[in-house]
């Protein structure tokens, strides 16, 4: 369903999850083309981010993950410098300092992105603290994947937000139902015990919520609250955001197995292929939600095609920007090892 | 001047930085140990409740929460308590709070404070006994101060907590119940300024925290012998006084490394490089290190002290490097 | 209430009891005449660990803590090899390497000692997965304390215990209901935000049960089910046991509060002190069991009585036999750094 | 004698200690890392379901099951894939699989290897680069392999799965390209023997894993301008064979340390305290020591490359020692 918003707000969401879709599809292209390394997309997940992280305001802080590509994009981040980020270009976000793995940018609230799985976890809960201990109203929002429950820095950090009551919110993604090697029906990851991952949160008292991430009504509504909930003092929540994990996203390098997104598909079911045909009908989100705007008369289709195309014309622009940029010069790996003393 | 007990200071330093900036929040509640001092950590948190945090045994945890807090913010001054307990902590210390300023691109700093107390402190055993500063030392992007006496200790916290960087501070024990003068101010010590804490002809010692006391006690019986040794205490590890050392070793023509971590790939390794490959014409002798033995700590007195740097030990070394003995 | 056993078992659990009870009175007032360092006493605890792990067999193995010593007694450990570790005599079972905090018997099924809060728990875990590798009956039993559930290594292994329906005990003695700082009717103890300490095992679908430490018959029972559980291929089991933090056990180093036990207030009450009262009443799981031994008629007093002089003087004589043991040569501290390489 | 590629030789091993005894078990998946040699582990586990166990996302827990595995009766091999990834095994690496047999007095010993793979790979930025055999190498306990071709790596692994010890094995990433001549009965090869990998008289170049490639690519170079360069492989850290490289200095008369680690504390500076210390008469030159600059590892590659002892920097390094230049 969709989140009840002014119609600009939806067009909006739909323009970030064109954008990321858009940017990762160009950055899998790209890397069959040259070796860029490694790096994880945010395909099929982009109906839980954008909504999500839209109800963040200016001095709210997000600590994200290896997965981040659609976490900086639903906050404003640019794909020309996120481009020249991933390509290890001067002009990227860390100045080629961080690569796809370590993407942040403070100016849009992600001050550090940590790919040790569980890494973000702590910092997250230490930021609610600040904000606590400061007397400000800000909130801290925890981006993680299903795995990093795994790690024992949940279970620490968890403890501590609900020990303490911290404006904190964990939005754990969890792509895991298809995961390769699963126990299927009976765990929802593959190497996690718990039969319900909420669970493992709501054990210490935190609200603890799993949605359908693919709802991005429910997503949006879950998410108001708990930052409601986090800005009025009522300490953490842990949401469990449930995407299906995408056909290209099983390999570790990621492929385009579903193509090029043919938004289309979204209100013409007979161009639908065979063989992901569940995919596009119902796992996809950013279909899903194209689908609804379009059937539910806040958009015609003519608009989205419009939209996509400008999305994909964006990314164009940011790669060609990127691709352009200098790479930094070999020195400056000097740089930035301590912040200097001052007075 | 006033004389004060060290722990003294490591409370007048927290008292101070709590004091001194609304930012600062002590996270962990273990500055003094179990040491009897430790009633005075009390006093300061009775005086200031809403500056100190008191987690739980999680010091992955909390470590974290003060990485992310100093984003948010403030200036955490965080406890680790007894040094093997950094190790719950490394993944957030080293790949996280080390890494952060560099892999942002200089977009964000963690100004934090991380203690702990090293050392063999006496009955600690293999697993209280650590002293992970050459851990510490090898990832860059750490500030290490090791104060080795009241006056340095509070000059030194003064600019680790000011500093924008994460900077651990390294605390023994064993330094609690020594004394020393103290002016009634104090300002904050720039870091890497090493200080020759005992002049000298014969020998250079080079010593940090703890062991520094134990290289001026033996440096005053060999006096006695007429051997005459320069005690130098770099007071912050990183940076590192390169200057002040090679100065010291052109002078004397000899280096004495003490330090209490282990040999291998410990601190007094990486003295005994820098100098092996700056000074190698100014020495008349070989380098000399002495550390703790290559063991674990074992636990009874007997075979605990036969692992440690002693005075005993120092004073033998010394004497041996400088007559050949 | 008493477990459904034959008396002599019974006496045995008395007589362990009171080994243990009279072993660390000793310990104390030691640390009283001379600096023996720091230690962590067992008071208030033997109702739980004499029952329960009287219920193991040759070649399973314990993992526990710094709070060992009547862990190592209830699987027959002696006083005089015990005293002379903890006092670092070379007669020690560690040969006075590891101390009171690393006390270890392998011949006991104790292989190793950890003194970092949690240390103990992957390995207890490892020592069941193991097991069930080799194809052995074998369990293994992980001594922990309450606060090692603040520790994220619990939070990992328990999962991993869970996935593999591995043959571990998990017994976790609570004694911190009546710690300082508890934030009383809120939390079991002082920094863990789960309201009941089981559901952190129960989460991973583990089983999970708290008894009263001080109920011998709700131990022995809960124990001996977990046992029958993991020899036969059923999994872990965690059990909390709820014991009463003895009052000498407030402080760090623990004092002689409550005096040394006078075993005569199990059936005397008159002679109970004013200032303990409810301790010698009703949380001393010692004195209680005493007290019901003998009322249930399987116990004469005297024959307590008898059996309390023979535990001091095993202690005695084990305190005389570690105070006349050598120190270790200084040079053995030079040796078992690594097993020889053979062949 | 067969050609085999390093990443085959990994299966190999694996094979052999898995089907050569029983309780050889493999806790981990990635010990060809995200290669494309990564398939091979696959096929083992396909051979050997029940020998192999995947873990959770749980390093701390997994490495630390594999010392109580290790008790209970099994020789576990764990893989923690990416080195950075022990900093989280780090509490069960450091103070309970090195300290398990002291502690006990020898009643309990710790058969288990520990693998990663370590350094620069390319991209993997400051949180997937670590090298941190130094920080092993620093904890007493701890028996550490740095295998750089196939057929040393088939004998230290067989070593290290018979050893009693927790043995660190370390690999590399960019180690599973290259080939080498593997004999084809290959026994186990006893630690502490280091193996010189190309004579020569004028300098003698210690380099471990991966760097030793990168050494006798520079050795080559070195020799057409007529530098005649010694390479010695360590090929165990714990033990090490300080014997050959004193041998060895006492031979050349100049001692280039390379190593990816970085410099403080690292294992370079442990050769070269260790040479400093006992050949200082027979150097004719100071030491040089080259390891990755003391910054995180930056993710972009004129960076990356610019941080890393590259054969470049070997040959640069070399010359300026023997030449004075
Ligand atoms: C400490 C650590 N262990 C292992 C890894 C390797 N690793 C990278 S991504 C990943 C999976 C994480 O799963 P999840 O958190 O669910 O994120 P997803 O990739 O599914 O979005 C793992 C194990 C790592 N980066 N850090
Ligand atoms: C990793 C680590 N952190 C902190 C400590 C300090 N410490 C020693 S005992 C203890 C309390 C442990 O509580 P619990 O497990 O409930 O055991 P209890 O002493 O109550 O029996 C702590 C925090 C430690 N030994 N190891
Ligand atoms: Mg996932
Ligand atoms: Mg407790």
């Amino acid at each position: 369903m969709l989140p009840d918003l002014e119609p600009k707000a939806l067009v909006e969401f739909l323009e970030l999850m064109l954008l990321t879709r858009r940017f990762e599809e160009q950055l899998i292209e790209l890397s069959q083309e040259r070796n860029i390394g490694h790096f994880h997309v945010y395909i099929g997940q982009e109906s839980t981010g954008i909504p999500a992280l839209s109800l963040l305001e200016q001095g709210d802080l997000s600590f994200t993950n290896h997965r981040n590509h659609g976490h900086l994009i639903a906050r404003g981040a640019e794909p020309g410098p996120m481009y020249a980020e991933i390509l290890g270009r001067v002009t990227g976000y860390c100045r080629g300092k961080g690569g796809t793995l370590h993407l942040a940018s403070a100016e849009h609230g992600f001050p550090t992105t940590s790919s040790a799985t569980g890494g973000c976890i702590p910092p997250a809960v230490g930021a609610g603290f600040g904000f606590q201990r400061l007397g400000s109203d800000r909130v801290s929002v925890c981006l993680m994947g299903d795995g990093a429950l795994e790690e024992g820095a949940w279970h620490e950090s968890a403890n501590i937000a609900a020990m303490e009551l911290l404006p904190v919110i964990f939005l754990c993604e969890n792509n895991s139902l298809e995961a390769l090697g699963q126990r299927a029906g009976e765990y929802p990851s593959s190497t996690m015990a718990a039969s319900d991952l909420t669970e493992l949160a709501s054990v210490f008292g935190i609200e603890s919520v799993a949605v359908n991430g693919l709802d991005t009504r429910a997503v949006y509504q879950t998410m108001a609250e708990a930052v409601h909930r986090a800005r009025t003092g009522g300490g953490p929540t842990f949401i469990e955001a449930r995407t299906v994990r995408w056909p290209g996203n099983r390999p570790i390098w990621p492929e385009l197995a579903t193509g090029n997104t043919d938004l289309s598909m979204a209100w013409d079911a007979s161009l639908i292929r065979e063989d992901y045909a569940p995919w596009y009908r119902e796992q996809d989100g950013l279909l899903g939600f194209a689908r609804e705007l379009v059937s539910s008369g806040f958009l015609t289709s003519e608009t989205a095609l419009k939209l996509d195309r400008q999305a994909s014309e964006r990314v164009r622009k940011g790669l060609a920007f990127a691709l352009d940029s200098p790479y930094p010069e070999p020195e400056e790996a000097l740089e930035h090892v301590f912040a200097p003393h001052r007075g | 001047m006033r004389r004060m007990l060290y722990a003294e200071a490591v409370v007048e330093a927290l008292r101070r930085s709590i004091e001194g900036d609304d930012r600062v929040h002590l996270i962990g509640q273990y500055f003094l140990g179990l040491t009897p001092h430790r009633t005075m950590v009390g006093d300061l948190y009775r005086q200031h409740p809403d500056r100190i945090y008191f987690p739980p045994i999680a010091e992955l945890g909390y470590v974290g929460a003060g990485i992310g807090a100093a984003i948010a913010g403030l200036r955490p001054i965080v406890d680790c308590a007894t040094a093997s307990f950094t190790f719950q902590a490394f993944p957030q210390i080293l790949n996280e709070a080390a890494n952060i300023h560099y892999m942002s691109g200089g977009q964000t700093s963690v100004p934090m404070v991380i203690h702990y107390n090293h050392g063999v402190r006496g009955g600690g055993a293999a697993q209280h006994s650590h002293s992970p500063q050459a851990m510490m030392w090898n990832t860059p992007g750490l500030e290490i101060i090791t104060p080795s006496n009241p006056a340095d200790l509070i000059g030194l916290v003064l600019t680790a907590v000011a500093s924008d960087n994460p900077t651990i501070w390294v605390d023994h024990v064993r330094l609690f119940d020594t004394e020393g003068e103290v002016p009634d101010h104090i300002d904050p010590i720039p870091f890497g300024r090493a200080s020759i804490r005992r002049e000298g002809s014969d020998l250079t010692v080079f010593a940090s925290s703890w062991m520094v006391c134990r290289s001026l006690e033996a440096a005053e019986l060999l006096a006695g012998e007429g051997i005459s040794v320069e005690v130098l205490d770099p007071r912050t590890l990183v940076p590192l006084d390169e200057e002040a050392i090679l100065r010291s070793v052109a002078k004397t023509g000899r280096l004495l490394v003490v330090d209490e971590g282990h040999l291998r790939c410990g601190v007094g390794s990486e003295i005994a490089a820098v100098v092996a490959e700056h000074a190698h014409g100014d020495l008349v002798a070989p380098i000399r290190r002495l550390s703790t033995l290559d063991v674990p700590i074992p636990f009874s007195a007997p075979m605990e002290e036969f692992v440690e740097p002693t005075v005993d030990k120092i004073v033998k070394a010394a004497r041996s490097l400088v007559d050949g003995r």
